[in-house]
Order: C-alpha cells, then structure tokens, then sequence
C-alpha cells in the first residue's frame, strides 16, 4: 500500500466512501450493513457506488430496524466478519443501544478476548444542517461513558479517509461520528497513505498551535473553534486549537502537554454540557495540570436541552462569539458572565 | 400440530389479494365481509370524504411548493395515500385519540389542524405546532414505531378511566420491522385494549421495498399476536372507512385491538430530500398513477349522482384557501427568541435551567441588538 | 381478503394441540408430519439422548445443590426443560453454532462443556466459562432475547460463507414479547437466513404465566414472519428430536429459517433466589410432573428393549463423576488476582487501560499482602 | 397528611413499598407498570401487597419487553395517568431506552409543554449484592447527560419514602435509583411526613460535617464514605459528607458552600469515571470553586470496564481505603499515586 503521497482534493463524503471502498478491497470479511445503502447509496451517499462494486451480499439493505441491525452485526461477528453498520442519523441508534452497550461492549470481557467484536458503528452526526427533529443528535458522551467500545470523531477529510479504515482494522468496536456539518467540506487526501503510517486514531491533533489558550474541540466544532483563533489572533491572543480525535481514550499526553504550556483550558462540542465529554476532559485535566492552571478549564457546550427546532439551533451550537467569549473568561477579561454569579 | 404460512404467500405487494369496494376505475364493488361496514355511508359521508382527501392533496402540494421555494426545511408528501388517512381517521369520533407518523397529512386536515400547524414544524420554527389535546391528535412521530407503544398505552388509559373511546396508531411497512411495533401488539393484544393499528403499506421504506421487511403480506402479522386484521386496497376510500368502521367498533366494544394494512403507494419522494429516480422505475409509479384514490373516489360519486360542479368548486376553493394559509404562515412566520430556545424543558422549575437561562441570557445582553 | 386468526386460538399451554410421538406413559404414537424425521432414530440415538438427560438432571440437581450450600452465586434450574434442551442439540451437526440462554444446561451438557465451565460462571469467578469457538456454542446471554439477533447474524455470515453450518437461537416463552426476537424473525425472513429457533415455553416467565406474554400458541408467531413453525411436546425427546431434524433440515438445503415451539414446564424455581410458592399452585406442578421426559423416555427404552440396568448404572456413574467434578470445580476454585478486574476489556492497546492498570497495581502494591 | 411525627424503623424495601401505597392512595392518577410485581411483589418485593390493595388496573404485570412498559407508559401519560415504571435491574433498562431518551425526556419540550410526562422510572441499582452480569450496573450518567429527565438517588430508608413520593407527584419523568445493596438496610422513617414538608428531592444533603475535605458521594456510596470519614476522625482529618440526591439537576449551592469551606473535593461512585457524575461535578465545581480549591478534586470509582464477575466486584466498587487513599492525595499526604505520573 505504501507509495508516494497522492493528494486529492475530495469532500468528506467523499473521502468516507473512498476509506469504505478501500476497506473493503483489502479485507473480504469487511462488510457493510444499514438502511438504505444499497441501491440508493445511502442518505447521505456515503455508500454509493458499493454495492455495485462489492455486491449485495457485502453492502446489505437491512430491515428497519437499529437493534436488528447491531444485533446481526454482533453475529457475523462470532462468525469472523467485520461489520460496519450505518445509522441513519445520530437519533436512531438508541433502539440499538442496549445491543451496543450490553454486547458490542462487553462481549470481549465477558467471554475473556474468546471473542472478539470488530464492529464499526458509523453515525452521521450532529447539528447545524437545519434538520428535523432527531437528526441533529450529539449522542457521544454516551458511548464515551461505556467501556468496551473506542469513540471516535472526524474534523476533516484526510482523518475520515484514514481513521474509517483503522476503525474497522481495529480488532475492538469503534463508535465512528461524522459530522454531518462536514459532509460536503473538501480537502486534500492522501488516497495513497498506508493507514499503519497514517497517525494512529487514538492521537489527538495539534490543528493550530499557540501559547495563551488551549481549545478543545471534535467533529466539525474543530472548524468553529479554528476559527475562534484566527479571529482571537487580531485581538493578540495565540489559542493552540486541538483536534481531539479519540474521545475515548483520550490522548491525555498531548492535551495536557498543551495545558501545561498555556494554563487556560477551553473545551467546545455541540452535546449539552452535564456530564458530558467537556466534563471529562476538565476533571481528567484539572487532576493531571492542577498547579499548571491559571484559570478555571471552561465548557462551551450546547445547552441541556432537547435539540432545538432548526429556526433555532444557531442559539444552542456553540458559535465562534461564544468561543470567544470563553476565551475571554479564561483569560480574566471582561466577558458575559463577569456580572453573574457561578 | 404443524403450522404453515397461514397467509398466502404473495408479495405484499400484490394487489389482488386486498378487500376492495371500489375498483380502480370507481365501480362499487361487493366484499362479504365489508359490505355491512359501508352500506351506511351515506352520500353526505362520501362527498365529506372526497373533500378533505383533494384539500388533503392540495395542501400536500403546496407543502411540496413551500418547501422547493425555500420556505420549508422539508416536506414528507402524501400523495398517493389520501384515502386511508383521511377515511381512517374520518370514521374515528372527535375523542377517538390518533397517533400519526410524520406522513399523515390527511389525518390533520381531518382533526381540523390550521394551515400554520401544518408549515411551522417542517419550517423549522417549533418541533410539535397543535396542541394534542385540541386535536386529539399526538404530536406526529418521527421515531419509527415509538408512537405505537403510545397509542397502546393511551388504550390502557381509556380501559382504566372506563371510557369508551378507541386510540388509533400510524405507520408505515418499514415501521413493522421495529421491535416497538410488535411490542406494542404483544401489549395491545395481553391487555385486550381498545387500539387499532393502521399500517400504511406504500410499498417502499425510503429506497427500501417492503419485501426487504417483509417476504409475505402485513396483515398477516397481526393475528400471530391474537390481533385481527384486514388488508384493504388503501387507495380505496370506501373499503378504507368500512375497514376503519370494523376496526373502531371492535376495539369500542370491548373485543380488542384490531389491525388494518392498507395497501397503497408513495406517489413523491420520501421526502423533498430523496431522489426517488435513484431506487424504483418510472413506470412503477405509472401503473399506481391509474389507481389514485381521489379520481377513483370522483368516478364513483359522479357515476352515482353526488357530484356536481358546485361541490367541486367549493372543494378547490376550501383547498385553495387553506393552501394559502398555508403559504401565508410560511412566509409570515417569526422565528421565536433567542432565549426561548431554553424554554419547556421541564414542567415545573428547575435550578439548572434557571442557571442556564440566567447565563445565556447575560451573554444575549451583550449583543447590542439582542441577537446572538 | 379478511385475516383472521391463524392459529387455534387456545391457550398456549394446551397441551392437546402439541404434535407428539411419545405419550406421557411411553407410548409410541404417530405424527404424519414427524415420523418421517424421527423414523431414522435407532435405539443407540435414544439412548444417547436419555443419557444426557439424565446427566443434565444430575448436574442441575448438583447445581441447585451448590448453591444451597453457599458454593455458586445462583442457579437456574432447568429440571423438566431436558428433552427439548438435549434432544435439540443432539441433532445438531458439530460444526452448528448454538446461542443458549441462561438455562439451557442441558445444550451445554449435548456439547461436552466441562463440569468447571458449568459452575464458575454461576460461582462469580467468570462471566463466560468455555471458548465459544471450541463448543460451537456461545457465551450463554442474560438479556432476555438478545441472542436471537446474533445467531440470525451469524446464521447471515454462514450464507456468506456458503457454508451448510446452521445456528440456533435458544429462547423461552417470555423472550417472545421482546423487540429483539421479532426483529430476528424479520431478519431470518427477509435473508432466508439458515438459523432455527428454538422457543422453550415452560409456562412461565419467573412469575409471569405465559398468558401475559401470548393469548394464542407462540407457535403462531413465526408463521406470520413467514418462518414456519411447530409446536411440538417439549417434554417428548422424541419429537423434539424429530422436530429439530426438520428445522435444521430446511435450514442447511437453504430453505431458510424454521421455529419450534417446545411446550415444556419448568419444574423449579425461576433461579434460585426465587419462590414460586408465591405465584403457583403446587397442584399444576405435580400435573407437569406426570409428564417428566425421563420417566416417559425410560418407559419407551424399557418397552422397546432399548433399556438394561447396565446402562442405567453407566449412565448414573456418568452424571455422578461429572457431579463431583463440579463440586470439585466450585470447592475448588481460585479467585483471580484483583489486578485482572482490568484484563480483556479490549482485544488492542488501549491507553486508558494501561493508565488504569499503572494506577491500580500501584494502589495495590500499598497493601502488604497483595490483596486490597 | 401533616400531623405529628411518627418515626418507625423500617428496611429501604419496605421505605419504598410504603411510599408507593401512598402515593397511590392519594392520587389514583397514580399506577405501577413492570415484570414481575403483581402477585410475585417484584423480585425485590419492592410492590408486594400492592396489587392485593389497588387490583390489577393499577398495578399491572406487563409482557416482558422494557421498550413496551415505557412506550405504553407514555402513552399512558398523554392520557393523564402518572406511571410508575418498574425496571426489574439496572441492566434491563438499555432496551428502554429510546422511548426514555427520545420520547419520556423530550415530549414536553417537543410539545411546548402541552403534554406532560409524570413517569417514574424505578431502577434497582448498582452492585455490591453477589449478583450476576447486568444485575450490577450504574447506568446513572446516561440519563444525566440526557436534558429533560430528572434523577435522583436515594441512600436512606427515609429519603426513599419520602423522594419516591416526591418523584411521583413531579410533572417531570423521573429516573429513580434505589441502591440495592441498601434494600434491606434498616433506618427511622416518618411516616406521618408530608411530603410537601419534606425536604425537597432537588437538594443535597449534609451527611456529616466537616471541615478538610468534601467527600460527595450517592446511593450506597453514601454509606462507605460515612464509614470513610469516621476512619479518617482518627487521623484527625474532617471529612464533609454530602449525599447528592438529586443527580440531576445537582445541588450545586450546598456542593460549592462545602468546597469552599474545605478547599478539597472527592467524588465517590461505582459507575465508571469516565463521562460520569464524577466529572460533572468537578469540571462544574472547579470552574465554581477554582481560586477556594487547594488541590485538585479527585474521584474515587468504579473502573472504566464492564461490571466484573461477582468475586472480583469488590475490587471494582470503590471501598473505605480507596476512599482514603484518595484523601491522602487531596491532602497531599503519601498515597498510592505519589510515585505515579498522572
Ligand atoms: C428509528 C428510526 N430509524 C430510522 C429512521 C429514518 N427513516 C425515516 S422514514 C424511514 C422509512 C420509513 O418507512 P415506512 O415505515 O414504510 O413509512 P413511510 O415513510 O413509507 O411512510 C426511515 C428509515 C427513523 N426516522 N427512525
Ligand atoms: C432485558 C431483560 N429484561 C428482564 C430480565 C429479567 N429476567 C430474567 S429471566 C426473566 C424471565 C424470562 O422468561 P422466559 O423468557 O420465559 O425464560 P425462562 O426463564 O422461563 O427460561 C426475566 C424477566 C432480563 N434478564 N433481561
Ligand atoms: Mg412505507
Ligand atoms: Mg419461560
């Protein structure tokens, strides 16, 4: 597989059904199953073209029905298949969640690594595309919180090209999000790149550096909080944007090596706060950069609500203001919140 | 003792094994079984229901219009299906309690639902419009079969206050590959409770034909779970209220769930986002094209005297009125507050929604003319 | 066309309407459908199946003793459930994979699981005992119906393989009214997926009777699905045998799925911590007990010549050994080093794991002996 | 209901089943739904002689499917009944959980608070009882992170008499955890409370005062760090004890009031660290708290792995020295980790 590099400009969609494809080529056990990805390619087309190429028997128009669907894929599984399932959209997976949490996760365990659970659970995810109710859903921290499972989340191109394929080498259950927000983004892929050389999916990426605050983000957050910096850099202020990548397990090492450098800890994502990813990153920082911290870590979540109907979802999805005025926060300058108590 | 398929093992699909009481080109024809259930339906009836099924074709149109025009986020169309949803929900009384899916257009039109209900969900603007308890009508379900398990529970609630009204549950032939859909069979059928299951076979699942969901015919579900159950030509407006009226007085009377699988076709896209061409050939819509419900439904209330051009006229006009209400909530419709996006998270109060509230509401202040 | 119901609608737990080849005194008796597949049997067949019978009897008699006497956590007892539970997977192929619930003791007997794998999963020391890959057989599942997905899965990868192997979903009357188990009957359909599933309906689901779960024989579920089913005597090995030659033949020459309905009685508590006197009466067991599948396979070994007290002494001294062998297994066991609460979580390196590991080795490391 | 107190002993078992009687007593709006708790009284007899007091209408033994017992309850609610739903272990509740994370939590919200979801989800809870795989789980964080449910924890017989009742008469669903390892536990109930007196289920409670450290803990959790503090007594370290209660929405008022009273936090609880409560609490007391706190706040909990074999699960539920070794680390006094890279 090595070569040299070939970059090419594709789109995430793009670049998702290129990791497929190339999945599939190389390992025949590699299999696709979900609501319409057969002829029609999927919703979002993800899958188009597949089942032409890899025929019906690897690329399956199953029932409707998510638990159906993560069940069988836990029995191809016992049979030495490595199933990638589509959800649909990020509200459908919870009619498959007791399938997820209770097998998926902890088959491995319970059957002491006699068996082994290499399922990829594809979501297209998250808000800002104006959508219905439940197809705007950041459903993460809960898979984060369950052992078992690695969660992953992509912010560009070339990372959903080459972690698509490491998600389904991967000999445990990958919970893969793809920002939806992202789908039809380009940027340059390296559809030669080996995925053994390719940066492992368990590291978190230095998208921007700087000196003065750390910005957490994933998914398509990577594009608002790259794009917090650039404005923060006209005001003199240097954020070092961090592309998280694996939300479990979290690269501890880069994170706090980059706390420990500026001392200010942001972190952004679209799920409401209370409990969730930001919360975990916080405590687990707040443990490892203690004497390090200048200020309190700060969240810059959405709300603790039902998604909201899409007229309003620009006042739940964490904006670029909002980021800012974090980072204000963060920094002791006057922001929204110097007048309300916490 | 062996059991075997106990339904005929066609195709779901195939149209001949249905119960009919109008033919494709509007001849009333007789079917033992439902004879007694439309022998009432007066002309009165039959003119109500022609009615609000071409409002109910209207409105649909001009929820397709809206939404190409860029005053919708989405639309889901109807078209194609108008005669089991508008004659269901028409044979139910006004405190019959119904649960659509999102696609039962008809259904509102019938419960009365005003022209800015049926826009400002699929705006965008709110996520349920009408009050459910106004309409009787549950907020409709985008989840795949959540709502069955609602209108089973509903059902229960009517045995235990002693009521006589029926709850009616909506869905598709997707729908019945979810585990909640037969659960709630189970549950309807242990507890005998007053619940009528309409299932719309239109034939497709997004791309997805219904054989993928199943290989034998719907209707023949039910009865595994003790559940009766009828399969009608669902582009059959009289077979469909004289289905309904079984259903609904089995179900009033004290003998339980009831069934009905009403076989019909999706005449648009899924969806204003889906691309139909992609999945299923022209001239399978063609073919369905020659059983629409609506000139069906006009053959035969002109072959039997109870069409004129005034009655049609005034049909287009009501249509036409409600279309432009329609238009008019669109276009007129004002987003809600910032803040507001906080708002009826829990029915009593809360001291993380007030934090919240209070934090986001110094951060709107902050913006000078109060929008984030 | 009117659907009605399909299936006699009589209780399930009538036993009248169950095929059998094998009344409750012994006698051999005929089933036009059945005799084909149970024609073949030779004595040597019955014989084998009578004596893993009666082996499961004995180590579920160890199992219930044992932890009686404070030596497992729990125990669920499978004493009355042996015929369809041995005869089953007797006519299984090797290579077949099997997916038990928690109670099918006497699958895990059939396919040779050792007396510690029978004990240390019940004991707490492990979750799964025996490699599911050296049985054939999967980690017995706990979440009721769960595994009724998987082995339709796994019966999906056998197609794909172009394998003849067929899988086998073991579940009881209660599971029937879970999403899960229907889903897998629509999935089996609409792949044609060479999987059997095999419902052990023992009358009840801990307190439950199965009439909670089911107004009408489970039997008449799958035919609906279009999986065709029987019901069959679940406490006649005979026809049970008979009954799975059937299912598993259609499966492996791609007839795609079957369901058997095996109408049995659990003679026990629901697991040891229960107490059934709460829930039933002791007269309905006694009625059950007249119907033993030992007793009443004895008997046809006794009258077919089939049967010497060689044998029976054999067959004791097998259940006897691998009795002890249990007790000796749960005496015996060692507990694993508090360290390995942490292995197996993941099949690759995981960076949390090992921060987790670090961390607990050293906390354990304060403690002198070792042990927290 | 007011009236002179009546305090009588009883196990949290019986705490619960009393509390259920009245709350059914005074509202027939009120019915109980589940597997197992008609005749049988529930496998922890947490129901028993409730479907002789209030027949089979109200207390009502349903199929054994969880999606269907909270599909049916909502529906149930739409037509104004108040549901009390009764998972019969911790582990069952994942096949619900599409009905509670997209239905029970958002019907209000979805609705604009035209229909209200006064459903109680009980759930026997949480390991330390022997019990085998998914009877032990600690699924807590899943419906925290989850806006439009409420949870609560209950920790003593009184609370669980008293809160049980609040929960019920709250418009709002509520996920109510009652620790199984408590059940047979005995303590003083008032039976003669009014609930309306009583203290309300959104506050925490002051178990035990102190003036070093703030330990929070919930459920059972509550009993081991009470045993936690009166061992570090003799060190002469003052350990506060804060029972949560309410999971959600958290009592922060009485939380940072402790913490900045001792400058240190722990947090206690079974569930996995990862995305739980945990990190709730502290990424939202260090950003309350930051300039009181003198080090970092640490938890104590269960491993992130699925809940082990009944002979390892001592290791896994957090116990009285690892509760210490933690206090240690807040004091920064010697502990397991002081030669350990965090
Ligand atoms: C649980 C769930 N899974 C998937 C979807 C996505 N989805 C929306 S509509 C649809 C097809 C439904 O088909 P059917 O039940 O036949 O109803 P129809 O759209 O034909 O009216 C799918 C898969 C969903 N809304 N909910
Ligand atoms: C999803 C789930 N819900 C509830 C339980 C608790 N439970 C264990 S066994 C059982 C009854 C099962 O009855 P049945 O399916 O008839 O099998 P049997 O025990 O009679 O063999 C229940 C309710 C469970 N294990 N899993
Ligand atoms: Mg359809
Ligand atoms: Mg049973």
């Amino acid at each position: 597989m090595a070569g040299q590099s070939a970059l090419t400009p594709l789109t995430m969609g793009k670049a998702l059904t290129a990791g497929l494809r190339s999945a599939m080529a190389r390992d025949d056990r590699v299999l696709i199953m979900g609501e319409d990805i057969g002829r029609l390619g999927g919703v979002f087309r993800i899958t188009d073209g597949l089942q032409d190429e890899f025929g019906a028997g690897r690329v399956i128009d199953t029932p409707l029905a998510e638990s159906g669907i993560v069940g069988t894929a836990v029995g191809l599984a016992y049979r030495g298949f490595r199933p990638v399932v589509e959800i649909q959209f990020d509200g459908f997976v919870y009619p498959a969640f007791d399938q997820i949490v209770c097998q998926v996760a902890k088959l491995h365990y319970r059957t002491r690594g006699q068996v082994r659970m290499p399922i990829t659970i594809r979501i297209p995810w998250a808000g800002g595309v104006g959508a219905a109710e439940h197809h705007s859903e950041s459903p993460e921290a809960y898979f984060v919180h369950t052992a078992g499972l690695r969660v992953v989340a992509v912010a560009n191109p070339h990372d959903a090209y080459t972690m698509l394929q490491q998600a389904i080498a991967c000999d445990d259950p990958v919970v893969f999000f793809e920002p939806k927000r992202l789908y039809h983004t380009k940027g340059e892929v390296d559809l030669a790149a080996d995925i053994a050389d390719a940066a492992p999916m368990g590291l978190a990426r230095v998208a921007r550096e700087g000196t003065d605050v750390t910005l957490v983000a994933y998914g398509a957050q990577v594009t608002t909080a790259l794009d917090a910096a650039m404005a923060a850099e006209d005001d003199g202020i240097s954020i070092e944007v961090i592309d998280l990548r694996s939300l479990s397990p979290v690269d501890y090492r880069t994170l706090s090596a980059s706390v420990r450098k500026t001392g200010r800890m942001i972190v952004t994502h679209e799920a409401g706060g209370e409990a969730g990813v930001g919360a975990e990153l916080i405590a687990s920082i707040t443990e490892q950069c203690f004497h390090h911290l200048e200020a309190a870590p700060v969240r810059v979540t959405g709300h603790d609500i039902p998604y909201p109907p899409a007229k309003l979802e620009k006042h739940h999805v964490p904006d670029l203001d909002r980021i800012l005025d974090a980072v204000d926060r963060v920094l002791d300058r006057p922001n929204s919140l110097s007048e309300v108590a916490l | 003792m062996m059991h075997t398929l106990t339904t005929d093992p066609t195709h779901a699909a195939d149209l001949d094994t249905v119960a009919q009481l109008l033919t494709p080109t509007g001849d009333r024809v007789s079917d033992p079984r439902l004879d007694r259930w439309a022998d009432e339906l007066e002309a009165a009836a039959l003119r109500a229901l022609y009615r609000d099924m071409a409002i109910t074709r209207r409105l649909d149109g001009e929820g397709v219009a809206l939404q190409r025009q860029g005053h919708l986020g989405l639309w889901a169309p109807a078209q194609g299906q108008e005669a089991i949803q508008v004659a269901s929900s028409h044979a139910c009384r006004p405190d019959d309690f119904l649960f659509p899916s999102y696609r039962e257009l008809g259904v509102l039109v019938t419960r009365g639902a005003s022209p800015a209900d049926l826009v400002l969900g699929w705006r965008g603007e709110v996520h349920g419009t009408f009050d459910p308890y106004a309409l009787h009508v549950a907020t409709p379900q985008i989840i795949i079969g959540a709502q069955t398990l609602h209108a089973v529970g509903y059902a229960m609630g009517i045995q235990r206050d002693g009521g006589d009204q029926v709850s009616v549950a909506y869905f598709g032939d997707g729908a019945t590959s979810q585990g909640d859909v037969n659960e709630a069979m189970v549950f309807a059928s242990s507890f005998e409770a007053p619940v009528v299951f309409v299932c719309s076979n239109n034939q497709w699942a997004i791309s997805e034909p219904v054989s993928v969901q199943s290989r034998f015919p719907i209707a023949g579900r039910a009865p595994a779970f003790g559940i009766p159950s009828l399969r009608v030509d669902g582009n059959d407006a009289i077979a469909c209220a004289a289905a309904m009226r079984w259903a609904l007085d089995r179900a009033r009377s004290g003998e339980g769930p009831a069934f009905i699988e009403a076989v019909t076709y999706r005449m648009g896209p899924h969806t204003t986002s889906d691309d139909p061409t992609r999945y299923r050939d022209a001239a399978e819509v063609e073919r369905w094209r020659g059983r629409d419900p609506l000139t069906r439904l006009e053959a035969h209330l002109r072959r039997s005297g109870a069409w004129d051009d005034a009655f049609a006229a005034e049909v287009a006009a009501a249509g036409a009125t409600l279309a432009a209400g329609m238009r008019d909530a669109a276009l007129t419709a004002q987003t809600r507050p910032a803040i507001e996006v906080l708002d009826d998270v829990y029915a009593e109060p809360h001291v993380g929604m007030t934090r919240q509230r209070e934090r986001f509401a110094a951060y709107l202040d902050g913006f000078a003319d109060g929008e984030a």
